[in-house]
């Protein structure tokens, strides 16, 4: 889960993070009260879930409080990428001696937390890693030690010359890697980390990731939630427990598995077709999952053909025919469905199905033909 | 000989009493897996459908049934703690099937299993099977068939999918196994692909892997230098929309986007002979082997 | 640092444990008032660091408010070796079905926090460990994985049969754990830990004791000292860094490091002489150290003769010197000092000695001798 | 042949710009220790009297110098991090002098040392010296002779006083070692008994205890058992009152409390000379060296 970046400020600060002032804002007014406090030019900046926010004209500067009101409520309401923006942050727009990075992100190969600072922080840090690699410095933090002093000072000794700079670093370190471990993180990132004309050592910018997985036990993280800044069909997946992400194709697909979700999509391109959407129901499923799975799908009016590709494991294919047709007595389903069908329990899949009428295939390339061409046909 | 799992395997379930893990313990027991106990703290001294004996602990369990493998079946949040819970009782394999375990909790128990000298498969992953001899975890065992290739892979069902068109097509497996597909795993490509290649049984080796992370790629260099049975391969994910950017340190960290077209270079480049769809996955084994 | 019961239980109380009702009262009227609240049989205990309370008539029954009022009033104020009652815990006569004992420790074999659990708890629980050591049951925990879940739950299960209380018993653990490494403990225990009537478990007693060195960077912890339970001459001694206990010989003993110390001591009593103290300088003095020192020993009327024995080493014998000399300038010392010094800038030490009439000797078992002996003149 | 410290040491004094850290590394370049290097986080690029680099950190102190031993003066809350910080750096000795030092950082910091294969002595001790060779630490090297007497102990001062004895009766010393008083340390007396045990330049050994926990009890058990060299004891602390008892737990766990005379029956029964004063030091070893 992203925090937006007002978010991720307050949980860096609250770990003892200096941050550069600032805050955030739902309307014009509140904007203009803290431009006012800030005191100096400021930046205001969309908070929704979407790259390119400056392109689409969602990160403004603003000289005095009239001009930030000004900002804030062209940018309020704006929509970016299919989200309304529904709040604004507002921070100075600062006086930059030296811009550094800090970057914890959950490695897979350490299998540890993965510490990257660079002096070359900003923007392009991306292309600083590409082209220069050597400015990139890496530590994988054992998470039995923690981020040990001497290791904190050492990667701060290739940010920064002064001393004074290079213990502030330090202990940024520190405090970046408590807030990545308390707060269940992915991914923690301060870019740029800002050396200011008076020589203090402040943080900009913040991102934070929660792992998905920390939600359900951690009540005060799920509450940073914002759903108003997701799309619709995803917050309908995520609370029916469905990993869902749209396409622009028209094959419907209701799948178990992520690796067989994207290998049939997969196969629905090879076949000739454009796939709809990814969507797993996940392991073990419930008739429910495939009732909102059903609802999420048709709710798309480019939908033609809907295909079930479901290989019994640990998800039961009885429970995946239950819900197709409860699903079809709750709402009426106007498109062709095609089901393909095997292992657990296929037998009472199949009987189920029958039951009302409707025909199981036992071959994935089969029912991802079968699936291309009622597509086709429906145009 | 087969890999991982045999006929010493000694098997304790924990999480035996929970919808999935009752579940596929019957499956397993069915199978001819030697279930010897299940766990579930509060249960101690029930009896599993007449036969396995339950115990609060795994301690308990290997000290009564002389359990020298664990299957996982708990809930995501008390996963990790399973996983060091059989870790530190000494038992030698240990396949988590549990989807949704928290990175963090994995990132802290990897290096006690480590210490434990224990080999972990998974989490959230489908388990193994040695057709004929054993499975843990919950790959159907009807759609597989004793024989001479060897299946890897980071996904679940489509593992299954593979494996029914080699056993309907009359190719059976040695092993099959699903590594998972979370960023913390315990056993890797690499780790498996090792021990195919040393194992006598087994002549090839199927490999399905999926878009992200670099794990494939490496896979296919290490296949390169060190695996002389052939390898059949398959990309998942071809589709797919790129991946939520990670931040910055995403693009740092792995240099790479994690594409299928990358992959798919990296496995034909190491002499991987590639599926466009799982059912090629026969014919291909069928022309390196030479049959 | 010995923490009072009655901090010990906020301390628990704060890291989830449940504990027996009750709280601290410095009045009768609080402690009436505590007793009204609790509303049945209290027990009265005095908060005082020393042991064998009940004996001192510092632990008492009272049925009602009226007589809780009466056996504080009785208890505050009283002295308990040498120690005035400020303070008395005011909890109830629990109704108890069985106790057992918990205790965390720092131990020196495994260096680890090693948990200690029994059944057996209560008073007699030494006894127990002596007599029937299979019944106490012991875990060396290795921080950098903490206690982990399955661990609490084996200790738990030598403790109960009744799975809720295995359950409540092991998460007790746990939180015990935690307080433990979170605020310096060398000791931790609660004993006993009750099963009440309605089966709940909680902790009816609790102790605990923080390491003095994390003092320095724990001021919340360092609050928690009461000086007004400690000897006088004990909290001037810590105050000036010097680590003293008195003892009741009339040879009042200076000496550098804590084995020179009690190998002087030792010596004393060789010799046919009582020292009148410990008192260890430290490592790195400072002459305020030694003035410091002097002051406490010559504020025991009964010492006869002041025994310097310094050996050199991190500590300067100069440092010493001008200590003495700065001493006698401050404050007027009427009993003799023997002086042994050797080792670091000793010759330095024995010139500023010998400016203001004072001689150095140079061997310990003379200058014991000598001390041993002006004492018995002095008698 | 000597124990720990040898003509290969090179040292880095971490802290040698503190009060303590820089008087002390006078004292051992004084003695001819090869310090090759200090460090001070700050204070990077100076140098210490005109010659030894000072470092911000000891894994650049390493790359300049070729460091393979540390000696540690910072202040206690900041110590177990030097320690940490000289295991990481791949150092073989780590002497660590700092008084105060939290027991929970030690207790944190061993399992790392022990990780990274290094030799802590202390904390809390005055380091060690082989006489005429180099000095790690604070002993003063004045007092001490070279020789064939290996000395270890608990205490600073006692032990210098013991030495002094040794050395004023023309007794010299291969090796001594304070390995400190604390609870958690990183070289116990088992572990220098079994060095000098081996030590081809040790032939008798001298033992100094304390009061207090039950190392000198299993150290006379490992005496019995394994050492062949005369050994010459002593306990300070006979007259000391008792310790405060550490709650039940302190009396649980040692079955002990630790006394003197306990001590001293330990020793007598392990065939260990006992001292009843330092002085008797002398008389004891030429005994027990048939002198």
């Amino acid at each position: 889960m992203n925090l937006h970046e007002y978010q991720a400020r307050e949980l860096l600060k609250a770990a003892g993070i200096p941050m550069a002032e600032g805050g955030v804002a739902a309307t014009p007014e509140e904007a203009a009260r803290l431009a006012e406090h800030i005191g100096q030019t400021v930046v205001v900046k969309a908070q929704v879930h979407a790259g390119g926010r400056g392109k689409a004209g969602g990160v403004k500067l603003a000289k005095n409080p009239a001009e930030a009101r000004d900002q804030a409520s062209r940018i309020l309401g704006m929509t970016i990428k299919g989200l309304v923006v529904q709040k604004v942050l507002v921070v100075p727009a600062a006086d930059i001696v030296s811009e550094c990075y800090l970057g914890l992100i959950m490695d897979r190969e350490s299998q540890r937390p993965l510490l990257m600072v660079s002096p070359a922080g900003g923007v392009d840090i991306e292309e600083v890693a590409a082209k220069t690699p050597e400015k990139i410095h890496r530590l994988a933090v054992d998470p039995r030690y923690g981020l040990l002093p001497h290791q904190a000072l050492g990667l701060a000794l290739t940010l920064y010359r002064n001393f004074d700079q290079v213990r502030a670093a330090a202990k940024i370190m520190g405090q970046l890697y408590q807030a990545f471990m308390e707060n269940g993180g992915s991914l923690a990132e301060i870019n740029p980390l800002a050396t200011t004309p008076d020589g203090r050592v402040v943080a900009l910018d913040a991102k934070f990731v929660v792992d998905d997985n920390e939600l359900d036990r951690r009540a005060d993280l799920a509450a940073l939630r914002d759903e108003s800044a997701e799309a619709p069909s995803e917050v309908a997946a995520r609370r029916a427990s469905l990993t869902f992400i749209k396409l622009d194709g028209n094959v419907g697909c209701v799948v178990n598995g992520a690796g067989l979700a994207m290998a049939t999509m997969d196969l629905v391109k090879y076949y000739g077709g454009e796939p709809a959407n990814f969507l797993d129901i996940g392991g073990s499923s419930n008739p429910e999952k495939v009732v909102n799975a059903l609802r999420i799908i048709t709710s798309d009016p480019a939908v033609k053909v809907i295909l079930f590709n479901i290989f019994g494991g640990i998800t039961r294919t009885d429970d995946v025919a239950n819900g197709i047709v409860t699903a079809t007595r709750q709402f009426k389903v106007d498109l062709p469905i095609v089901i393909r069908l095997t292992g657990t329990n296929e037998r009472e899949a199949v009987t189920i199905l029958q039951g009302v009428g409707m025909q199981a295939l036992n071959d994935m390339d089969d029912a991802v033909k079968r699936a291309v061409a009622l597509a086709k046909e429906a145009k | 000989m087969s890999v991982f799992v045999d006929a010493t395997t000694r098997l304790v379930v924990q999480g035996i009493t929970g919808r999935d893990g009752s579940f596929h313990t019957k499956q397993m027991v069915a199978y001819g897996t030697n279930v010897v106990a299940g766990v579930t703290p509060g249960k101690g001294g029930q009896t599993f459908e007449g036969s396995v004996p339950v115990f609060h602990t795994v301690a308990e369990a290997v000290r009564a049934t002389g359990a020298n493998s664990a299957v996982i079946y708990v809930p995501p949040t008390l996963a990790a703690g399973a996983i060091a819970e059989a870790a530190d009782a000494g038992l030698r394999l240990i396949v988590c099937i549990t989807e949704g375990i928290p990175v963090l909790d994995m990132t802290k128990v990897m290096p006690l299993v480590r210490d434990r000298g224990a080999r972990l498969i998974g989490p959230n992953c489908p388990g193994l099977i040695t057709p004929g001899v054993g499975k843990v975890g919950i790959i159907p065992g009807s759609i597989c068939a004793p024989g001479r290739v060897g299946l890897v892979s980071r996904s679940g069902t489509l593992t299954y999918e593979v494996v029914n068109h080699l056993t309907k097509a009359g190719v059976g497996q040695s092993t099959c196994v699903g590594i998972g597909g979370d960023p913390v795993i315990g056993t890797n490509f690499i780790d498996v692909l090792a021990a195919f290649q040393s194992d006598p049984d087994t002549d090839a080796i199927v490999m399905m892997g999926e878009i992200g992370g670099t794990d494939e790629q490496k896979a296919a260099d290490y296949i390169a230098k060190n695996v002389t049975k052939p390898v059949v391969g398959f990309i998942a994910g071809q589709t797919a929309p790129p991946g939520r950017r990670m931040g910055h340190a995403g693009a740092i960290v792995s240099g790479s986007s994690g594409t299928a077209a990358e992959k798919i270079a990296a496995f034909k480049a190491a002499g991987i002979s590639v599926m466009e769809r799982p059912m090629d996955v026969v014919r291909l084994i069928k022309e390196r082997l030479g049959k």
